[in-house]
C-alpha cells in the first residue's frame, strides 16, 4: 500500500516540498498572531503608564539586550550561509556553519540567562518584593510582566530552535542533504530566523523605546 | 443523472456489486489500527465519538440548569453549582463540541473524497491534532469535575484571575492544548485544498463545502494564537498574582476582554461557516438543481472569515470602551452581516423552479435557513448600538446565539451527518425515524429559546442562579422545551445505531449527487479511488429543469435512485 | 406576568422604538425569507407538473438588488441606534451626583448630602441624575431595564451612567456582569421619587455630615493639609499661599517647605501638567492624583506627593474628592458650601 | 562562492547598522510620542531578514500569500486593538484596596 500512497498522493518531489515550505509559513503566521497579541498588550499598557514603562526600561541592561542581537542577527547570517553551501553540495561547510549558528544560539540563551539572574537579584520580577518604588510603581510591574512572559516565551522557542538544529546537524553529520534534496535545512532555517525577528521586535519594546536615556 | 466522470463510473459500479469487503472498515480491525490511523476516515470516526461525547455531557449540563430554572428560588442546585454547570456547559460545547465539530469530522472524512485526493496533506499532523483534541479534553474534564470554574466560559479577569474558586489554571491550559488541535486541523486542511486537488478541479470546480472549509480553517490558523497568548496571559497573572490585566496595579481588565473576543467573534464564525458549506451543498442535491450565484457564495464564505477579524468589539459596547471605538465596531458588524445575507437568498434562489424532495438532510437544511436567519437578525438587534445597551447580558443574547448555534449549526451538523451517513457506513439510515427526529428537535428547539427572547427585552439577566418571580412562566416554557430537545437529539443515537445493524445496504451515490465523494463505493476503500478522478465539469451539474421534466415524464419518476 | 416593561426614564420611549423598528425590519426580512422558502417548495415539490423553463442564468442582479435594499434599510437603523448611544452616554453638566460602589455581591450608595443606602437608590424625578460608579474587586454591571440602561462598573476607574426617572415608582435594579457565586443575589431597587416626597425622604434619612465635611476631616487626617494648607489654600510659598499661622488647623506635620499647589478652585479648572499638556480636573483627574501623583504631575511642581494607593478606600476617597470640590465652590459662590 | 555570500554579508553589516540606530535612539530623549519612531529601524530589520535571509523573495507564491497574511492580520489586531484604549477618555488607575 505504501508506495500507491507516495506516488499517487503527491505528483512530484517539487509538488512535496512546496507543501512543507508553506506549511512552515502558515506555521509562522500562527506564531506572528501569537506574539502580536503580547505587542498590543505592551502598546495598550504603554498608552497608560509611560511614565512607569520609562521607569521600568531603564533598569533593563541594555548593553545585554545589545550584544544578545548581534548574537542573535550573526547566527542567522550563518544559518543562511550554511544553507547557500548546501546549495552547492558541500555539506562540510554546512555543518561547520550550522555549528557556529548553535554555538551562537547557545551563547544568545546563556546570556539572557545571566540578565535574568540579575534582574532577579535586583528584585525586578513584578509581586511583593518589586524593588522599583518610582513614580509609576504598577505601571513598571506590568512592563516586567511583558517582559519576563515575552523573554521567557522566546527562550522557549530559542531551545525549540536548538533541538532542531541539532536534528539538521545529526543528519547533515550522516550525509542526509545534496545539492538536490535538503528540505529539512531550508525548513527549519525559516523556524530559526523567525525566532531572530521575534526577538527583532521585542529588542526595542523593551530596551529602547521610552527609555529616558 | 449526469455523470461528471463517465470512465470511471462503470469500474465503480462494478466495485458496489463485487460485496465491497475491501472498504477501510473491514480493512483492519485492531485497537492499534484506530488508535495509531492515518486514514483521514478513520480519524474522523474517532473525532466523531469524541464530539459525541461533549456534545451530551454539555446537553446534559445544559438539561440541569433548565431544571433548575423551573423555579424563580432556584432549589434544585445550590449558586456554585449552577455557576460551575453553565461554565461547564460553555466551554464544553463551544471549544469540545462546535469548534471542531463538522470540520474534524464531515470534513476530514469527506475532504480528500470530494478533492479526489487519498488523504490530507499531513496525515500524522491530522492524527496528532485528535490526540491533542483528546488531551486537552481530558485535562478540562478533569478540572471542570474535581472543582469546577465559576466564571463563565469568557473567563473575564479580575474574576478569573484573583476572585475565582475554581481551577481556572488547569481549565485554561486544557483549552490551550485544543486550540493546537484547532490550529493543526486548519493548517493540514488549508495546504490540502492548495495543493492536492485532482487535475482539471480548479478553484470554481471545487464544491461550495471546501470553501467554507478552506475559510473556517483560515479563522482557525489565525486567530487561535490570540487565544493562546491570552490564556497565557491568564495563567501568568493567577499564578503570580499580578499582571497586564491587574486593575490594582492600573492594569486593564478591559483589555483582557479585546484579547479575548479577537479570538472569540472570529470562532463563533469558525462554528457557522462549516454549517454553511453543508446546506451549500444539500439544497442542490435535494432540488435538483444547479447551486443559485456559485461565485457569490464561495466568495462570500472567504469574506465571512476576513471580515470576522474586525468586528469582536460589539460584545463590549457597554464594558467602558470608548465611543467613538463602539460606533466603528457596531458599523463594521453590519457589514459583516451582507455575506451572510447574500447566501440566505441564493439559498431560496436555488429552491426556485427545482424539484425539492423532503428527506431528511432537506429538512434539516430547510431548517437551518429559517433559524439562522431568525439568529442572524437578532444578532443585528445586538450590534445597533442603542438596542445593545437594554439587551446586554440579557436572556436576549442566550437566545440570539443558541438560535444560530444550536437552530443553526447543530441542525446543519445533523443535516450533513444525514447526508453522507450512507457514504461514511455504507448504510441507510431509516427515512421515517428521520424526519421525525427532525421535525421535533426543530419544535423543541423553538419552544426552549423563543421565550428567551422576551425574558432578555424584560431584563432578565444571564448566567442567573434565580430571579424574580415573574419571569417564572417563560422560563418553565423554556425548560419544557428543553427537556423535548434533550428526547428529540437522543433518537438519532438510536436509529443510526440500528442502521449500522440493519440498515440497508447504501449504494454509492444514493441520492443521484454530483460531486467525486459520490463516485466512488459505499463505504470507500482504504485509498478512496482506485484511480485518479479527472474533473471536467462544474460542481453541480444538474440537467436543465426541462431535460429533467421530459425524463419525469418518460419514467414517472422525479429522481431515478443511484 | 407581565409581558410589557415599564419605560421609566427619559430615554426609554426612543430605545423602545429603536427596539420597534428592528423587530418590524426583521419581521419583514423573515416574512420574505419564510415566505419564498414555503412557496417554492410547495410549488416545486418534486411531484408538481408546473413549468420550470427560462431559467435565470446571469444572477448578478438579484443577488445586488436584494442585499442592496435590505442593507440600505439596515443601516438606517444603525445611525438611528449610534446618534442615540452616544445621548445614551454623554451626561448633562447639572446632572446629580451620586457615587455608587459595588463590592461582590452588594451595591454602596453615597449621595453627596452624606446619605448612605445598601442595594437601594432614591433619586428624584425629573432630574438628570449622574452616577458616578466604580468597584472594589471584580467587573459587576449597573443594570435598570426600566431606564433600558446598564453601564459594567470596572475596578480601578470611575464609570458614568446618566438618566433622568420621569415615572415615579420603584423598579428592578440588578447586576448584570457576572462577578462570582452571589452574582444573582446583587439585586436591589432604583426608587424614583416626586420633589417633595424626595426632599421629605432626604431630612428623614440619617445623612451624617455631608460627603465635604468628612472630606475635610479626612483631609487632614491623611496629612494632606501639611503640604496643601488647613482649608487646601496651597502651601507656603505656592502662589497665593498663605502664611502658615493663619490657617488655624491642628498642627499639620512639619512646616513642610514643600510646595504644593492650591487645591481653592481647582475642580473643573484646567490644570497644565510638567509635559506642557493641560488637562481638565474633574473627578477622575483628583482621583488619579490623589492615588498616583507622579502619573500627571502640575506644572512648576515637584513629584514629592506620595501615592495614597492602597491606604485611602473607595468611600474615603469619594469624600475627600467632594471637599476639594466644595474648595472649589467656595471660591466661585463664596458661602453656600455643597449638596 | 563568494558571489552567493556576498549579498548575505552585506544585509548582516545593514542589520548591525540599523541596531546601531536604535541603540543611537535610545539614548536620545524622545518622549512619550515618538518613543514609537523607534520601532521604525526594527521593522526594517525584520523585512530585511525577511526577505534575505528567509528568501521570501523567491519563495512559492503560496508562501508570500501567507507572510502577507500575517502581516495583514497583525496590522488589524493591533490597529482596530488600540482604538478604543486610544481613545478612551477614562485612563485606568491603581485600585484603592488590594485583593
Ligand atoms: C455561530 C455563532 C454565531 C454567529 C454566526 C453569530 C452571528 C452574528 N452575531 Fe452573535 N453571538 C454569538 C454567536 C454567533 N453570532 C455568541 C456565542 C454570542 C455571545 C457570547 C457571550 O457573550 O457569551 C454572540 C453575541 C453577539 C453580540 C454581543 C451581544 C452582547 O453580549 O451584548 C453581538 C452584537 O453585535 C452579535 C452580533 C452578531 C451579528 C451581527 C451576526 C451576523 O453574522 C449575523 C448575520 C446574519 C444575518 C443578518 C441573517 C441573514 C440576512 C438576511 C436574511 C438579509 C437581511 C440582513 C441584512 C442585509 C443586514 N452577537
Ligand atoms: C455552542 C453550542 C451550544 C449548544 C449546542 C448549547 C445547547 C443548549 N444550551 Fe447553551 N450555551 C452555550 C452554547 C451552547 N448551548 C454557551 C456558549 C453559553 C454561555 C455560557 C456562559 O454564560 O458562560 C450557553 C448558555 C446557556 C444557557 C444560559 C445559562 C445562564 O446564562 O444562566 C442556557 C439556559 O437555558 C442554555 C441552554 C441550552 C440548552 C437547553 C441546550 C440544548 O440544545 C441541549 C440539548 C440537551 C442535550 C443534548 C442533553 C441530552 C442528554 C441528556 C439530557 C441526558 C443523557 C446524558 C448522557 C447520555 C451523558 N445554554
Ligand atoms: C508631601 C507633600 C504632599 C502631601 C502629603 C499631599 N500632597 Fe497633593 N500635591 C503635592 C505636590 C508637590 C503636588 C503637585 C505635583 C503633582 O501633581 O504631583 C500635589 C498635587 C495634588 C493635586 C493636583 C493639584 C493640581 O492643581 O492639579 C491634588 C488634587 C492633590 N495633590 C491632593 C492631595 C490630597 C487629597 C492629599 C492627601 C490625601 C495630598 N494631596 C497630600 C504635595 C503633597
Ligand atoms: Cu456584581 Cu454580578
Ligand atoms: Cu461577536
Amino acid at each position: 500500500m505504501a508506495d500507491i500512497h507516495s506516488t499517487f498522493q503527491y505528483s512530484t518531489p517539487a509538488h512535496r516540498s512546496g507543501s512543507s515550505l508553506d506549511g512552515m509559513w502558515l506555521f509562522l503566521a500562527t506564531e506572528v498572531l501569537f506574539f502580536g497579541a503580547l505587542f498590543l498588550a505592551w502598546t495598550v499598557s504603554r498608552h497608560y503608564h509611560a511614565a512607569g514603562f520609562a521607569e521600568a526600561a531603564r533598569h533593563t541592561e541594555i548593553s545585554l539586550g545589545t550584544i544578545n542581537t548581534v548574537l542573535l542577527v550573526t547566527s542567522s547570517l550563518a544559518y543562511a550561509a550554511g544553507l547557500a553551501f548546501i546549495e552547492q553540495g558541500d555539506t562540510r561547510r554546512l555543518l561547520q556553519c550550522l555549528s557556529l549558528t548553535g554555538l551562537l544560539g547557545i551563547a544568545f540563551v546563556c546570556l539572557k540567562l545571566l540578565e535574568w539572574h540579575d534582574d532577579f537579584y535586583e528584585h525586578l520580577f513584578p509581586g511583593s518584593g518589586f524593588a522599583l518604588h518610582g513614580p509609576d510603581p504598577g505601571g513598571a510591574q506590568i512592563f516586567f510582566s511583558f517582559y519576563f512572559v515575552g523573554t521567557g516565551l522566546h527562550i522557549l522557542h530559542m531551545l525549540a530552535g536548538l533541538g532542531l538544529l541539532a536534528w539538521v546537524i545529526l543528519r547533515a553529520w550522516r550525509g542526509a542533504f545534496s545539492s538536490r534534496s535538503h528540505l529539512a535545512v531550508e525548513a527549519v532555517g525559516l523556524y530559526w530566523s523567525f525566532v531572530d525577528v521575534v526577538w527583532l521586535v521585542l529588542y526595542p519594546l523593551i530596551y529602547v523605546v521610552g527609555r529616558p536615556g | 443523472m449526469s455523470h461528471a466522470l463517465d470512465a470511471t463510473a462503470g469500474e465503480i459500479e462494478a466495485a458496489t456489486v463485487r460485496d465491497n469487503r475491501d472498504n477501510y472498515l473491514t480493512d483492519e480491525w485492531t485497537v492499534w489500527s484506530w488508535l495509531a490511523t492515518t486514514d483521514h476516515k478513520r480519524i474522523a470516526l474517532l473525532y466523531f465519538a469524541s464530539i459525541t461525547f461533549f456534545f451530551f455531557l454539555g446537553g446534559a449540563a445544559a438539561a440541569l440548569m433548565r431544571f433548575n430554572l423551573l423555579t424563580p428560588t432556584g432549589a434544585i442546585v445550590s449558586p456554585e453549582t449552577y455557576n460551575r454547570l453553565f461554565t461547564l456547559h460553555g466551554v464544553v460545547m463551544v471549544w469540545f463540541f462546535l469548534v471542531p465539530a463538522v470540520p474534524v469530522t464531515i470534513g476530514n472524512f469527506v475532504t480528500p473524497l470530494m478533492i479526489g485526493a487519498r488523504d490530507l496533506a499531513f496525515p500524522k499532523v491530522n492524527l496528532l491534532s485528535w490526540y491533542l483534541f483528546i488531551t486537552g479534553g481530558a485535562i478540562t474534564l478533569w478540572a471542570l469535575f474535581m472543582g469546577g470554574l465559576d466564571t463563565g466560559w469568557t473567563l473575564y479577569t479580575p474574576l478569573s484571575s484573583a476572585y475565582a474558586k475554581g481551577y481556572v489554571v488547569p481549565v485554561a491550559v486544557g483549552i490551550f492544548i485544543s486550540g493546537f488541535s484547532s490550529i493543526a486541523t486548519g493548517l493540514n486542511f488549508i495546504v490540502t485544498i492548495h495543493r492536492l486537488r485532482a487535475p482539471g478541479m480548479t478553484w470554481y470546480r471545487m464544491p461550495v463545502f471546501l470553501w467554507s472549509l478552506y475559510s473556517t480553517s483560515v479563522i482557525y490558523v489565525l486567530a487561535t494564537p490570540v487565544l493562546a497568548m491570552t490564556l497565557l496571559l491568564l495563567a501568568f497573572e493567577t499564578v503570580f498574582r499580578v499582571g497586564v490585566f491587574d486593575p490594582a496595579l492600573g492594569g486593564d481588565p478591559i483589555l483582557f476582554q479585546h484579547l479575548f473576543w479577537f479570538y472569540s467573534h472570529p470562532a463563533v464564525y469558525i462554528m457557522i461557516l462549516p454549517g454553511l458549506g453543508v446546506v451549500s451543498e444539500i439544497i442542490p442535491v435535494f432540488a435538483r438543481k444547479r447551486l443559485f450565484g456559485y461565485k457569490f457564495v464561495v466568495w462570500c464564505s472567504v469574506m465571512i472569515a476576513v471580515i470576522s477579524f474586525f468586528v469582536w468589539g460589539h460584545h463590549m459596547f457597554v464594558a467602558g470602551t470608548s465611543i467613538y471605538s463602539a460606533i466603528v465596531f457596531s458599523l463594521l458588524s453590519f457589514m459583516v452581516a451582507v455575506p451572510s445575507a447574500i447566501k440566505v437568498f441564493n439559498w431560496i434562489g436555488t429552491l426556485h423552479k427545482g424539484f425539492i424532495h423532503f428527506d431528511a438532510p432537506m429538512i434539516y437544511a430547510l431548517g437551518f435557513v429559517g433559524l439562522f436567519t431568525m439568529g442572524g437578525l437578532t444578532g443585528l438587534f445586538l450590534a445597533t448600538l442603542a438596542a445593545d445597551v437594554p439587551l446586554h447580558d440579557t436572556y436576549f443574547v442566550v437566545a440570539h446565539f443558541h438560535y444560530i448555534m444550536v437552530g443553526g449549526m447543530v441542525s446543519a451538523f445533523f443535516g450533513g451527518l444525514h447526508y453522507w451517513w450512507p457514504k461514511i457506513t455504507g448504510r441507510m439510515y431509516p427515512e421515517m425515524w428521520g424526519r421525525v427526529a427532525a421535525a421535533m428537535i426543530f419544535f423543541g428547539f423553538n419552544l426552549t429559546f423563543f421565550p428567551q427572547f422576551i425574558l432578555g427585552y424584560l431584563g432578565m439577566p444571564r448566567r442567573y442562579h434565580s430571579y424574580p418571580p415573574e419571569f417564572q412562566v417563560l422560563n418553565v416554557l423554556s425548560s419544557a422545551g428543553s427537556t423535548i430537545l434533550a428526547v428529540a437529539y437522543l433518537m438519532p443515537l438510536f436509529y443510526f445505531a440500528w442502521s449500522l445493524l440493519a440498515g440497508a445496504r447504501a449504494p454509492a451515490n444514493p441520492w443521484g449527487a454530483t460531486g467525486l465523494e459520490w463516485q466512488t463505493p459505499s463505504p470507500p476503500p482504504v485509498q478512496n479511488f482506485t484511480s485518479t478522478p479527472v474533473v471536467t465539469e462544474d460542481p453541480y451539474s444538474y440537467p436543465s429543469p426541462e431535460a429533467i421534466q421530459m425524463e419525469q415524464a418518460e419514467t414517472g419518476e422525479a429522481r431515478p435512485n443511484g | 406576568m407581565s409581558f410589557s416593561l415599564p419605560a421609566a426614564s427619559s430615554n426609554a420611549p426612543e430605545v423602545d422604538a429603536l427596539l420597534a423598528a428592528l423587530l418590524l425590519m426583521s419581521c419583514a426580512v423573515l416574512a420574505l425569507v419564510f415566505g419564498l422558502m414555503f412557496f417554492y417548495v410547495v410549488r416545486y415539490r418534486a411531484g408538481s407538473r408546473i413549468d420550470r423553463g427560462a431559467l435565470a442564468e446571469r444572477t448578478f442582479r438579484f443577488e445586488i438588488s436584494w442585499t442592496a435594499a435590505t442593507l440600505a434599510i439596515f443601516f438606517g437603523l444603525f445611525l438611528w441606534g449610534a446618534d442615540l448611544y452616544v445621548r445614551l452616554f454623554e451626561p448633562p453638566a447639572d446632572a446629580l451626583k451620586v457615587y455608587v460602589v459595588g463590592k461582590q455581591w452588594m451595591w454602596k450608595v453615597e449621595h453627596p448630602g452624606g446619605q448612605r443606602e445598601i442595594d437601594t437608590l432614591h433619586v428624584p424625578a425629573d432630574q438628570p441624575i449622574e452616577l458616578v460608579m466604580t468597584s472594589e474587586d471584580v467587573i459587576h454591571d449597573f443594570s435598570v431595564p426600566a431606564f433600558r440602561l446598564k453601564r459594567d462598573v470596572v475596578p480601578g476607574r470611575y464609570e458614568t451612567l446618566w438618566f433622568r426617572a420621569d415615572r415615579p415608582g420603584t423598579y428592578h435594579l440588578y447586576c448584570d456582569q457576572f462577578c462570582g457565586t452571589d452574582h444573582a443575589h446583587m439585586v436591589g431597587e432604583v426608587v424614583v421619587l416626586s420633589g417633595p416626597d424626595y426632599r421629605k425622604w432626604l431630612s428623614v434619612t440619617p445623612g451624617s455630615e455631608t460627603l465635604a465635611a468628612q472630606g475635610q476631616a479626612l483631609f487632614i487626617h491623611f496629612g494632606c493639609s501639611g503640604c496643601h494648607g488647613g482649608n487646601g489654600a496651597g502651601s507656603y510659598g505656592g502662589p497665593g499661599g498663605s502664611p502658615p499661622g493663619s490657617t488655624g488647623q491642628a498642627p499639620a506635620p512639619s512646616y513642610s517647605t514643600v510646595r504644593a499647589p492650591p487645591l481653592v478652585g481647582l475642580y473643573g479648572s484646567p490644570v497644565p501638567l510638567s509635559d506642557g499638556s493641560v488637562v481638565i480636573a474633574d473627578d477622575r483627574y483628583i482621583r488619579d492624583s490623589i492615588l498616583d501623583p507622579g502619573a500627571q504631575i502640575v506644572a512648576s511642581y515637584q513629584n514629592v506627593m506620595p501615592s495614597f494607593a492602597g491606604q485611602i478606600s473607595e468611600e474615603d476617597l469619594v469624600k475627600l474628592i467632594a471637599y476639594i470640590k466644595s474648595l472649589g465652590a467656595q471660591r466661585a459662590d463664596a458661602g453656600q458650601t455643597g449638596g | 562562492m563568494m558571489q552567493t555570500l556576498r549579498p548575505l554579508l552585506l544585509v548582516w553589516l545593514a542589520l548591525l547598522a540599523l541596531l546601531g540606530v536604535e541603540l543611537g535612539g535610545a539614548f536620545l530623549r524622545l518622549g512619550h510620542l515618538f518613543g514609537g519612531l523607534l520601532l521604525l529601524p526594527a521593522g526594517a530589520m525584520v523585512a530585511l531578514v525577511g526577505l534575505f535571509f528567509m528568501r521570501l523573495r523567491h519563495a512559492s507564491g503560496l508562501s508570500r500569500g501567507f507572510a502577507l497574511a500575517a502581516m495583514f492580520w497583525l496590522v488589524v489586531l493591533l490597529g482596530l486593538g488600540s482604538m478604543d484604549p486610544m481613545t478612551r477618555t477614562l485612563h485606568p488607575v491603581a485600585m484603592t484596596t488590594y485583593p
